[in-house]
């Protein structure tokens, strides 16, 4: 029994995840983990599909992809976040819905 | 499999103890302050001994040089950033536990 | 890979996943932030024992990296998330 | 029979997902984030597991490290915006419990879950398809090790990222140039969100630990000719210097003059690109290096992009472009940012 092939349900898991989590979610830094949370699995399919099977060599490949792919999930994080801060700093509110009330709230606490 | 190797993995199961009860302790203790003991100093003891059991199964110089700097790294990181974050909280004006 | 090596990896992956539960119950967010840390260490721990068990040197060069690494989200948590104002 | 291996190879797969649950159900927006961090620790154990040391080097330093400072950093300024979103984010209780979306929203739920059902299906279908076609006997495993003489590197993803697929690195290169010019052009740097002063432990700290990150990042981008490491992880790692620094608010960080980090952001790009246009000046193909100096490009491109990564993830970090010299409108006058910066040299 090849106990590594739990890593690609895992990845499976953690993309659906991220997925109800990008939707469900109304803070916008809870959006931008979810959407983490959808790189880390769908990177996780990749290495696990690109190991060897018995014998055969690691392919590579998939590898510098992933590899590339962090550092740009890194970037694209950090840009998303300046971009709330941004966001709440010009609008005085974070997240993307909010009642009627808690609105007027938010402008006289600002 | 010399005398040497015995010895190392002797201290390697000495070590994982240090770890359950530092978890052990993190779970268990009071307050931030206690669980700050649990943290820096029984896992940093278990880390202590996994890399003495490591060292004296290592083939060469190098490697047992790169195990001591990789211990003496998380030593000065645990105990700089125990106590940045047990002034952080004594300024949060957390209580320390006391018996009641 | 003996059998010492790995079923001491495995009781330091326990030991991490025990530890979550302090992170998911902690009053307050220094609390969490600990348990992190304790992973870290645990986390260095698996490493060394995994590079010696599986006969793999460049395990070390990562464990040297979390090593480096560890206190960083400790002080960013100290100084800016937790630091500062009184409530 | 499972042995010790396997079993942790199945606590593993089960915590990611678990803890990617609980970390989107968690209530508290600060606990998420420490859960963010621990997932990926334990996804560089993961990468460990699925042998790939390259890709658990750059987890190590940037998922474990940096993005952890990053959540916590903007989280600090957000909840600093705000005193009323700060009561949202640690009210104990779920903010989507706490806000009604407005009806419009309420009705699109439906459609967008279908969609994403519809998206997952499309991809489990594609992956389970591709899987079935690829031949067996490692994809293209078997390929690289055959040209890996010609690529001047031992290391097989090192050859894949700087000379089989170059153009690759360089359009990553560029995206994170791109990344940084943004930020840049949107905001400026404030001064630091942090109103203590650092103390003597966090100031050895920082002179004990930045020279060496300094050091670890050029032994990696070394070091990935032949195994693990390249210029992410060493840039990675570099910008965890950067960040450290700027954390303690290190005085000399802040006199770095912009123009020296422009081109520091400027260096691997331009670098690559030049390399790119020589190569096809000379006959060749795209970044198609000759190859008995293979090796030596391959290095000196690293290492301009590990200097631009490094810098580039740290600008990123500090989320703005450098301020402006308060000298200027001034007239010789010391500004504000000046004052700071004074005061931050007496303290040391």
């Amino acid at each position: 029994m090849n106990t590594l092939l739990f890593y690609d349900f895992s990845g499976l898991a953690l993309l659906a995840i991220g997925l109800h989590g990008l939707i469900r979610s109304s803070h916008p830094l809870r959006k931008i983990l979810a959407a983490n949370l959808m790189t880390s699995g769908v990177f996780l399919i990749m290495i696990s599909g690109a190991r060897g099977t018995g014998q055969t060599m690691i392919d590579p490949v998939p590898h510098a992809m992933v590899l590339t792919g962090i550092v740009v999930s890194v970037s694209t994080t950090a840009v998303a976040l300046v971009l709330v801060c941004l966001v709440q700093e010009t609008t005085n509110r974070a997240l993307l819905w909010q009642k009627r009330k808690r609105e007027k709230w938010g402008r006289t606490d600002g | 499999m010399g005398l040497l190797h015995n010895l190392g993995t002797v201290c390697i199961l000495l070590g994982i103890p240090f770890f359950i009860s530092g978890t052990i302790g993190l779970l268990r203790f009071p307050d931030i302050y206690t669980r700050l003991h649990a943290l820096t100093k029984a896992d940093n003891v278990g880390l202590g001994f996994v890399v003495l059991g490591l060292s004296l199964q290592a083939d060469g110089w190098h490697t047992v040089a790169r195990l001591l700097l990789i211990w003496l790294l998380v030593l000065i990181a645990s105990s700089a950033s125990c106590h940045l974050v047990a002034r952080a909280a004594l300024r949060k004006k957390i209580e320390p536990w006391s018996r009641p | 890979m003996s059998w010492q090596y790995s079923s001491a990896a495995l009781f330091l992956l326990l030991a991490i996943v025990a530890g979550l539960g302090r992170i998911l119950r902690g009053p307050t967010a220094a609390d969490s932030m600990l348990a992190a840390q304790l992973f870290g260490t645990c986390g260095v721990a698996i490493l060394l024992l995994l590079a010696r068990g599986l006969e793999w040197e460049v395990l070390q060069d990562i464990a040297l990296v979390f090593a480096l690494l560890a206190a960083l989200a400790a002080v960013a948590f100290a100084l800016r998330t937790w630091g500062g104002t009184e409530r | 029979m499972m042995d010790a291996m396997g079993i942790f190879d199945m606590v593993l797969a089960l915590a990611l997902p678990w803890l990617g649950w609980r970390l989107l159900a968690s209530p508290d927006l600060f606990r998420a984030m420490v859960l963010f961090i621990s997932l990926g620790l334990l996804m560089a154990l993961t990468w460990v597991r699925l042998q790939a040391p390259d890709v658990a080097l750059a987890e190590a330093a940037i998922g474990a490290g940096l993005t952890g400072a990053l959540f916590l950093s903007a989280l600090r300024r957000l909840e600093r915006l705000s005193e009323a979103e700060r009561r949202l984010a640690f009210a104990g209780k779920r903010e989507e419990e706490d806000e009604i979306p407005p009806e419009r929203h309420r009705r699109a739920k439906p459609v967008a879950y279908g969609l994403a059902l519809l998206l997952l299906a499309v991809f489990v279908l594609l992956l389970a398809w591709s899987l079935a076609q690829t031949p067996a006997g490692g994809g293209l495993g078997p390929a690289v090790g055959e040209q890996l003489g010609q690529s001047g590197v031992r290391s097989e993803v090192t050859a894949v990222l700087l000379n089989f697929r170059g153009y690759d690195t360089l359009l990553e290169v560029m995206v994170l140039f791109l990344a940084a010019l943004g930020v840049w052009s949107l905001t400026r740097v404030r001064l630091p969100l942090q109103d203590e002063e650092p103390g003597p432990v966090l100031a050895t700290l920082v002179r004990l630990l930045a020279p060496l990150m300094i050091m670890v990042a050029g032994y990696l981008v070394w070091i990935g000719g032949s195994r693990a490491g390249g210029a992410f992880q060493g840039g990675a790692v570099l910008a965890a210097a950067g960040v450290l620094l700027l954390l303690a608010n290190v005085t000399v960080v802040r006199q770095i003059p912009a123009a020296l980090l422009r081109w520091g952001l400027a260096l691997g790009p331009l670098l690559f690109l030049l390399t790119a246009v020589v190569c096809v000046a000379a006959g060749g193909n795209l970044l198609e290096y000759p190859p008995q100096r293979a090796g030596a490009w391959i290095l000196l491109i690293e290492s301009a992009s590990a200097v631009s990564i490094g810098v580039t993830l740290a600008a990123l970090y500090a989320g703005g472009r450098p301020p402006e010299p308060p000298a200027q409108d001034r007239g010789g006058e010391q500004g504000p940012g000046r004052d700071a910066d004074a005061d931050a040299g007496g303290r040391q």
